[in-house]
C-alpha cells in the first residue's frame, strides 16, 4: 500500500520542540505529496483520544502520534492497531502499549550530558534545582534519570527543590523557578529538562538579580533558546534533531504503509550546544 | 383651584396608541395637562395608566399619536431627552439601587459636579434637604438596602422632587405609604402646584383622589372614557366609570366567628425589638385585623407567626399545641399559611407560570408521586378557577395584573386548606374592582372557618373586613379593638400613642 | 398526532417551545449538522455518530450535574477536580491499596461526594459565594488529587473495565455512553416529573419565594452541589475507563465547557430557566463541532477561532429569531 | 476627629465601612501577614514586599478591568487571551515587521482593544449573555494569538524594555509596578469621582433603572469591555517586559485567577456593589499567599489546599463578621 494520508497527532502545539516537529512533518508530507491531517491536544489526554478517533474516522493510512499525556497513552495506539493503522511514536512511548516504532532522542544520555556540564561549571558544589517536564512522560522519566546519573558523581552538589510543570513553557519556568528563588535564595544550579523551562528559569533569575552566579541547563534547541543562549541567557542545552525526527517519522510511517520492517526504537543523539557552537545550530537546524 | 382658561397646556396628547404585539393597550387616548393643576389618571389594573406615564416620560413609545410640549411637537427617544425637558416620571415599581446610599440615589445620572468630579459633599447636603422636605429624617449617607418599603418609596419621591420637573406624573406613590408620609407628600404636590407645575396622579385610593386632585381623567381597557372635574362626583360614579358596570358594595357583610380559639400568641418579642410582648388569639371563622403606622412591626410579627422569621421570646399555639417554628416550611406543615407584602420578590416567582407557582406551594402534597403535565395542570386550573384568578396556568405571571397576581398568591395557599391564612397588605396596587373580589375570598375563608389576619397600611380596609382589630404602635401591642369600637380616630389614636 | 396531543398535552410545535432558550441553539445544531453531512463524506455515518456519542460522555454526565447547578442559580468551579479526585481515589484504591476496582469506585463516588457536601455547606451555612465556595474547591480537591499519588499517573485496570468504554453492545452502544444515556434520561424525569426536580426551578427563580412556599431551600441546595461532585466523580470514572488510566491533572478546565455546554443549551446563569433538553444541545454542538473540525482538517489554531464563531453564532441565533418574532 | 467628618464626610470608622464587603478579606490579608511574619524571617522585609508587588502587577492590571466588568454585572472569560493577543502583537510589529517597539505596544493596545469591542457589541447588540460572548473571544482571540506566529514564541526585545520591570528606580519601584500602582489609583478615582465611574454602579445595580435614570447603558457597557480588554493587552506587555518574551500560550487560565482577586475582594459578582479596594485586597492576598508558601516551603500539591482552604475562610471571615453584628 502507499502512504496518502497521514494523521499527525501533536501534544501541544504551544511547545516550541513539537511545533518545530509538526512544521518538519508537513513540509517533508508535502514533498512527497502526502495530505497531512494535524490535530493539537493542547496537553489534554482525553482530547488526544477523540482526535485520533476522528483521524481514523477520516480514513488515515498511518499516525504519527505524540502522547499529550503520561497517563492515556496507550488508548491511541490501541485504537489506531484495531483499525489497523501504522503508529509511528514520537518522543514518548507508552510502556503497555508502543507504537510500531519509536523516534525520539536518547534523554538519558543526553541528560547526563547537560547536567555533567552544568554541574562542572559550577565548580562541583552547591545547591541544585531541578524544574521536570510533565510527570510520568518518557522525556521527563529519561532526562530524570540521566542527570541522576550525573549527579552521582558529585557528593557536594545537593538537589534542593524539584517540581513538575505541566505543559513545559516558559510561563511555568519563569513561575517555578521564582517560587524555587524565594524558598532557597542560595541555589547556584538548575537543571530545566526543556528549554521553555529554562528561559522562563532565567528570566526569573534576571528579575530576582541574586548575588551569586547561576548555572542554568535546559535541553531541546528551540528556536528562541538558542538565540538566547548565544547571548549568554543561559548556559547550556542539548540541541534535538527535530527536523530529522519529522522526516524520519514521515519516512517510517511510509515504510510501515508498505509493509517494510522497521526497527521498534530508533534513538536521535542530541547535541550539547553552548554559546561556542550555537551559531551552526542556529543556521541550521538538525 | 380651577385652572384659568388663557394658559396654555404644559403636555398636549393625540390620539396615542401602544400596541404590544397583538394587544392595543392603549386606544386613541388624547389629554391636556395645564400648569399648576393636579390631573388623576384612574382606571382598573391593566387600563394602561403606567403605559401612558411611560410614554409621557420617554421610557415607552408610543405606535400611534402626537405629543407637544409647551406647543412644541414632543417625541423623547430616551428617558433622559424628558427629563432634561422637565418632565419627571415617579415609577409604580421602586426604582432604586439598594447597594446604593441614599444620596447617590436621589442624584442618579445626575449627580452634583465640581471641576469634573462628583461633588460628593454637596451631593449629600442635597440630598438631606430632599429628605427633610417630607419629613425623612435619616442620614443620606446610609444605603438604601434594609429600609422600609415606605421610606424606599419616599426616597423615590425625593428622587423625582430634586429635578425640578415642570410635569410630574406620580404612579400609585402612596401604595406603599401610611397615612403621615401621605400627609407629607400631599404637602410637597400642593406646594409644587402652587409653584406653577403640572401634575398627573395615579392611585387606587378613592379618598386621595378626591382630597388633592383637581379633574379627573378615567381610562378603561385603554381608552379614555370620562373626565369628572366636579369635586362633588360621589366615588360610586367614578368607580363604576372604571369598572363599567355598575358596583353594589366593596365590602361583603362579615360572618360571625365560632367561640373556639385556633391561634393563640402569648408574649411574642422579636430578637431585633421590631415587635415585643404581643398577645392575642383568632378564632375560626373570624378575621383579625392588625393596624398600625408604618414600621410599626405589623409585618416582622405576621412573618415570625409564619415561620419566616425567629423570634426570642413567647409562644405561639395552633389549636392549643405550642409550636416551634424554624422555618416557613414548619408553619406550612400545621397549615398556617402567609401572603406576603411583597408580591413581587416574596409572593410569586413572576417569570415563571402560573402553575408553576401554584405548584411550589403544594409540592409535598404532590410529592412521592409523578407530577405529570395533565397532573399539574388539573391542580392548577382547579387553583385558577376555584378563586377566579383571570388567566390561564400556563401562562407567566409576569403576564398578569397585579389584582390576578395576587389571586394566584391566594390561591397557591388556599389549595392546601390552611387553618390559619395571614395576609399582609393583600390589596396594595389593586383596583377597586379586583379589590372587592380579594375581600369576598377572605370572608369566605372565615365562612368556612378559617382563622384570618390581615394586616393593611389602608385603615378603611382593616376597617371593613375585620371582626376585631389589633393596633401596633412602634412595635407594642397598643390594643384590640372590637368592631363595634373600631373607627378610624379610635385606631389611630391607638397607633400614635 | 391529535392523539399525543391529548395523552400529553403537547402538540409538535408546544414540544418546541419546551425548549424555550434552546431553539437558537438546536437550529445552530441542525445547521452545523447539515453543513458537515455536506462539506465532509465522512461525518454522516452511524459510526462517526457513534464517536461523537463516545467523545461527549465525560461532558455529558457533568454538564448533568451542573444543569442542577446553574438551575438554582450557582455555579460549580469545582467539577474538574472532583472528576481528578475521583479518578485518583479509584486508581489508588484499586491499584495501590489493592482492593476490588468496584470497591474503588464506590469510594472514588464518595469521595466527590464529599467535596460536593463541603461547597455546599460553605454555601449555605457560610454564605460563601458558590463562586468563590467552587474555586477554593477547585484549589483544594486538586491538591488532594495530587496527593494520593505525588503527582503521579496510575496506568492499567482490569480489561472489562476499559471495555466498558469500547466494547459496543449488540454493535451500538459502548457501556459508558449507555451510562451517559441514562443519567441524561433520569434527569430529565427527575426535573420534570419529581417533586425534588420542580424544587431547583423554584429555588433558582427565587430562593426568597421558595422559602416562604415552605421549601428548604438550603437542603435542596446542598442535594444540588452533592450531586453535581458525584457526577463529575462518575464521569471520572468513564474517563479513567476510556482512558485506562487516572492522573491527577485530569479534567484541568473543564468547569469552564461543562458551564459553556449548559448555557449554550439555554439555560440562564442567573437561575431558575433551562434543563436537560437543551443541554444536551449545548453538549451536542460542542461535541460535533470539535469532531466536524477535526474531519474538516480545519488547522488547530484556526479552529479556536471557528469554535469561538460558532458558539456565538448557536446563541446569537436566539436573539435574532426573537427579535423577527 | 470631628474635623474629619466635616472635611471629608467620613470619620475612619467610616473609612473601614467604605470597604463594606471587603473587611473580612482585609482582616484575612492581616492575619495571613502577620502569621507569616512570625513564622518566617524572610517574609518581612522590603525585599519581599517589593518582590510581591513585582509578583502581582499583571494580575493587578487585569483585576482592574474586570473589577469594572464584575460592577456592571458582566463577567470577562476572555482576559487571559486578550493578554496573549496583545503580546503577541506586540511582539510581531517589533520582532517581525521590525517596526519600533512604542509601535507595538500601540498596535498591542489596539488589538486587544478591538477585541473587547467585539464582546461588548455581542453582549448589547445581539444580547449574547456576557459568559459566553467572553468565553466565545477566549477561544477565537487565543487562536489568532496563535496563528499570528504559527505558535510561536518570539524573544529577545530591546534591553530599555525588559529594564522597565527589572530597574527598581530610587532604589525602590519598578516601572512596572509604578504603572500597577498608577493603573489602580486612576481606576479608584474614576469609580469615584467620575459621574462615568457611578454610572457603572448605577448600571451593576439595576440596568432598567439606570436607563430610566438617562444612562446610556449600551455605551457604558462596551466602554467596560473595551476597558477590560484593553488593561489585559497592557497587563500582557509588562508580562512580555517580566519574561522578556511573548508566546501564545500566555496567560492560560488566568481569567479565573482574576475573577477571583475581585470577588475575594468583596465586589459582588451579581453587580453594583464592590471597588477597587477591595480588589487591591484581593489581589494582595493571592500574591502574598503564593510568596508565603513558598517562603513557608510548603509543597506545590499541598499549596494547592492551603490556597483553598485560605480564601474560603477570607471570604467567608465576612459573614461570620456579620453574624455577630
Ligand atoms: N411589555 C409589555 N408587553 C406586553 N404587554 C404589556 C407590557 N407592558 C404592559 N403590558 C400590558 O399592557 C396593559 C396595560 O398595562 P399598564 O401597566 O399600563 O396598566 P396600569 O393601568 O398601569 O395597571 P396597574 O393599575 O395594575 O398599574 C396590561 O394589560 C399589561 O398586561
Ligand atoms: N426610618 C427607618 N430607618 C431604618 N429602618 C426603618 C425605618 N423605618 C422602618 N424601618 C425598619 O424597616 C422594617 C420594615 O418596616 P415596615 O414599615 O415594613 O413595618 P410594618 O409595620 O410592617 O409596616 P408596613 O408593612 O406598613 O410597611 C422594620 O424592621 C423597621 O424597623
Ligand atoms: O521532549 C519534549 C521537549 O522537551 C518539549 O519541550 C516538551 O515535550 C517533551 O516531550
Ligand atoms: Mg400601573
Ligand atoms: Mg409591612
Amino acid at each position: 500500500a502507499e502512504l496518502k494520508k497521514l494523521g499527525l497527532a501533536v501534544a501541544n502545539l504551544q511547545a516550541n520542540f513539537f511545533n518545530q516537529i509538526k512544521q518538519s512533518v508537513e513540509a517533508e508530507a508535502k514533498k512527497r505529496g502526502i495530505e497531512v491531517i494535524t490535530v493539537d491536544a493542547k496537553g489534554d489526554g482525553p482530547t488526544q483520544v477523540n482526535q485520533i478517533q476522528d483521524l481514523l474516522t477520516q480514513k488515515i493510512d498511518a499516525l504519527i502520534y505524540i502522547p499529550a499525556g503520561a497517563a492515556a497513552a496507550t488508548v491511541p495506539v490501541k485504537l489506531a492497531k484495531s483499525a489497523g493503522i501504522p503508529v509511528v511514536n514520537v518522543d514518548r512511548n507508552a510502556e503497555g502499549a508502543p507504537g510500531d516504532t519509536f523516534l525520539a532522542t536518547d534523554s538519558v544520555a543526553s541528560a547526563k550530558a547537560v547536567c555533567d556540564y552544568i554541574l562542572k561549571e559550577a565548580g562541583g558544589k552547591g545547591k541544585m534545582v531541578i524544574i521536570h517536564g510533565q510527570k510520568g512522560t518518557t522525556p521527563e522519566v529519561d532526562r530524570s534519570k540521566g542527570c541522576a546519573e550525573s549527579l552521582k558523581a558529585y557528593p557536594d552538589v545537593k538537589v534542593v527543590a524539584e517540581q513538575f510543570s505541566n505543559i513545559w513553557s516558559q510561563d511555568e519556568g519563569f513561575q517555578i523557578m521564582q517560587n524555587m528563588l524565594q524558598a532557597n535564595p542560595d541555589v547556584s544550579i538548575v537543571f530545566a529538562q526543556a528549554d521553555g523551562l529554562a528561559l522562563g528559569a532565567a528570566q526569573a533569575i534576571k528579575v530576582a538579580n541574586p548575588s551569586q552566579k547561576i548555572v542554568v541547563g535546559g535541553f531541546d534547541g528551540d528556536t528562541a533558546a538558542l538565540e538566547a543562549l548565544s547571548k549568554g541567557v543561559f548556559n547550556v542545552t542539548a540541541t534535538q534533531q527535530t527536523q530529522k525526527m519529522g522526516r524520519d517519522a514521515v519516512e517510517n510511517a511510509a515504510k510501515l504503509v508498505a509493509g517494510e520492517k522497521v526497527p521498534p526504537v530508533q534513538l536521535l543523539d542530541a547535541t550539547l550546544t553552548t554559546k561556542e557552537n550555537v551559531a551552526g545550530f542556529i543556521a541550521n537546524h538538525p | 383651584m380651577r385652572r384659568c382658561a388663557v394658559t396654555d397646556p404644559v403636555l398636549s396628547l393625540r390620539g396615542i396608541s401602544k400596541w404590544y404585539g397583538p394587544l392595543q393597550v392603549l386606544k386613541n387616548v388624547s389629554l391636556d395637562v395645564y400648569p399648576g393643576e393636579v390631573v388623576a389618571l384612574l382606571g382598573e389594573n391593566g387600563a394602561g395608566k403606567s403605559t401612558l406615564s411611560g410614554i409621557i416620560a420617554g421610557s415607552r413609545t408610543p405606535s400611534e399619536g402626537s405629543m407637544t410640549w409647551l406647543g412644541q411637537p414632543y417625541a423623547p427617544a430616551t428617558p433622559r431627552e424628558a427629563i432634561d425637558k422637565g418632565v419627571v416620571l415617579i415609577h409604580q415599581e421602586l426604582q432604586l439601587l439598594p447597594q446604593l446610599s441614599i444620596a447617590e440615589n436621589v442624584f442618579i445620572g445626575r449627580w452634583p459636579m465640581k471641576n469634573g468630579v462628583v461633588d460628593r459633599a454637596q451631593m449629600v447636603r442635597r440630598a438631606q434637604d430632599q429628605l427633610a422636605r417630607l419629613n425623612l429624617h435619616i442620614p443620606a449617607t446610609r444605603t438604601v438596602a434594609g429600609l422600609s418599603t415606605a421610606n424606599q418609596q419616599l426616597i423615590e419621591i425625593a428622587k423625582a422632587l430634586a429635578l425640578n420637573a415642570k410635569l410630574l406624573i406620580l404612579d400609585e406613590p402612596t401604595a406603599a405609604l401610611g397615612g403621615a408620609e401621605t400627609e407629607a407628600l400631599f404637602e410637597q404636590v400642593r406646594k409644587l402646584r402652587s409653584q406653577g407645575v403640572g401634575i398627573v396622579y395615579i392611585s387606587h385610593r378613592m379618598e386621595e383622589i378626591k382630597r388633592i386632585t383637581d379633574r379627573i381623567v378615567v381610562l378603561r381597557d385603554g381608552e379614555r372614557v370620562q373626565e369628572f372635574s366636579d369635586s362633588a362626583t360621589p366615588v360610586r360614579t367614578i368607580v363604576e366609570s372604571m369598572v363599567g358596570r355598575p358596583l353594589d358594595r366593596l365590602f361583603p357583610a362579615l360572618p360571625v366567628p365560632t367561640d373556639h380559639p385556633v391561634l393563640q400568641v402569648s408574649g411574642l418579642c422579636s430578637p431585633d425589638n421590631s415587635f415585643r410582648d404581643v398577645t392575642f388569639d383568632v378564632r375560626a371563622g373570624e378575621i383579625l385585623g392588625i393596624a398600625g403606622l408604618v414600621g410599626a412591626g405589623r409585618t416582622e410579627l405576621v412573618r415570625a407567626i409564619s415561620g419566616a422569621d425567629p423570634i426570642s421570646a413567647g409562644s405561639i399555639k395552633l389549636e392549643g399545641e405550642e409550636l416551634r417554628l424554624r422555618d416557613p416550611a414548619d408553619a406550612i406543615a400545621k397549615g398556617i399559611v402567609m401572603v406576603p407584602e411583597d408580591r413581587k420578590e416574596q409572593g410569586l416567582v413572576v417569570g415563571h407560570r402560573i402553575g408553576e407557582n401554584i405548584i411550589y406551594a403544594n409540592l409535598d402534597k404532590l410529592g412521592g408521586r409523578w407530577i405529570t403535565p395533565s397532573v399539574k395542570r388539573s391542580f392548577a386550573e382547579k387553583a385558577v378557577a376555584k378563586f377566579g384568578v383571570k388567566g390561564r396556568a400556563e401562562q407567566y405571571a409576569s403576564d398578569l395584573s397585579g389584582g390576578n397576581q395576587q389571586k394566584v398568591v391566594i390561591a397557591k395557599w388556599l389549595m392546601r386548606d390552611p387553618k390559619v391564612v395571614v395576609l399582609d397588605e393583600p390589596t396594595r396596587g389593586i383596583d377597586v374592582g379586583a379589590r372587592a373580589g380579594i375581600y369576598d375570598i377572605i370572608v369566605n375563608l372565615a365562612k368556612r372557618g378559617v382563622a384570618v389576619i390581615v394586616v393593611s397600611s389602608d385603615l378603611e380596609e382593616v376597617l371593613g373586613v375585620s371582626n376585631r382589630i389589633l393596633v401596633l404602635a412602634q412595635g407594642k401591642q397598643a390594643g384590640i379593638l372590637n368592631r363595634d369600637q373600631a373607627n378610624d380616630v379610635s385606631v389611630m389614636e391607638l397607633a400614635t400613642i | 398526532m391529535a392523539l399525543d396531543i391529548n395523552e400529553h398535552g403537547l402538540s409538535s410545535g408546544a414540544w418546541l417551545s419546551k425548549l424555550k432558550g434552546a431553539t437558537g441553539p438546536l437550529v445552530g445544531l441542525l445547521a452545523l449538522c447539515v453543513f458537515l453531512s455536506l462539506s465532509t463524506d465522512t461525518f454522516l455515518s452511524v459510526r462517526n455518530g457513534l464517536n461523537i456519542l463516545d467523545q461527549i460522555t465525560v461532558l455529558g454526565i457533568m454538564a448533568v450535574g451542573m444543569t442542577f447547578v446553574i438551575l438554582i442559580g450557582g455555579i460549580d468551579l469545582s467539577v474538574g477536580s472532583a472528576l481528578a479526585l475521583a479518578m485518583m481515589v479509584m486508581g489508588w484504591t484499586a491499584n495501590v491499596a489493592g482492593l476490588p476496582l468496584p470497591v474503588g469506585i464506590v469510594f472514588a463516588l464518595v469521595a466527590s461526594g464529599v467535596s460536593g457536601l463541603i461547597v455546599g455547606l460553605l454555601v449555605t451555612q457560610f454564605r460563601v459565594p458558590a463562586f468563590i465556595a467552587t474555586l477554593a474547591m477547585m484549589s483544594a480537591a486538586r491538591g488532594v488529587a495530587n496527593m494520593i499519588t505525588d503527582g503521579q499517573q496510575i496506568v492499567g485496570f482490569p480489561d472489562w473495565f476499559m471495555m466498558l468504554a469500547i466494547d459496543r453492545h449488540f454493535g451500538v452502544l459502548t457501556a459508558t455512553v449507555f451510562l451517559m444515556l441514562a443519567v441524561v434520561l433520569a434527569a430529565w424525569l427527575f426535573l420534570h416529573f419529581r417533586s425534588e426536580g420542580r424544587m431547583l426551578y423554584a429555588v433558582g427563580g427565587n430562593p426568597e419565594v421558595a422559602r416562604l412556599a415552605g421549601i428548604n431551600v438550603p437542603l435542596v441546595t446542598i442535594g444540588v452541589y452533592v450531586a453535581s461532585s458525584v457526577l463529575a466523580g462518575l464521569a471520572g470514572i468513564v474517563l479513567a475507563a476510556r482512558l485506562d488510566s487516572v492522573q491527577p491533572s485530569s479534567g484541568l478546565g473543564y468547569e469552564l465547557d461543562t458551564i459553556a455546554a449548559v448555557v449554550i443549551g439555554g439555560t440562564s446563569l442567573s437561575g431558575g430557566a433551562g434543563g436537560i433538553g437543551g443541554t444536551l444541545i449545548g453538549v451536542l454542538i460542542i461535541g460535533v463541532l470539535r469532531n466536524g473540525l477535526n474531519l474538516l482538517n480545519v488547522s488547530p489554531f484556526l479552529q479556536q477561532v471557528i469554535i469561538g464563531i460558532v458558539i456565538v453564532l448557536a446563541v446569537g441565533a436566539e436573539t435574532i429569531r426573537r427579535r423577527r418574532a
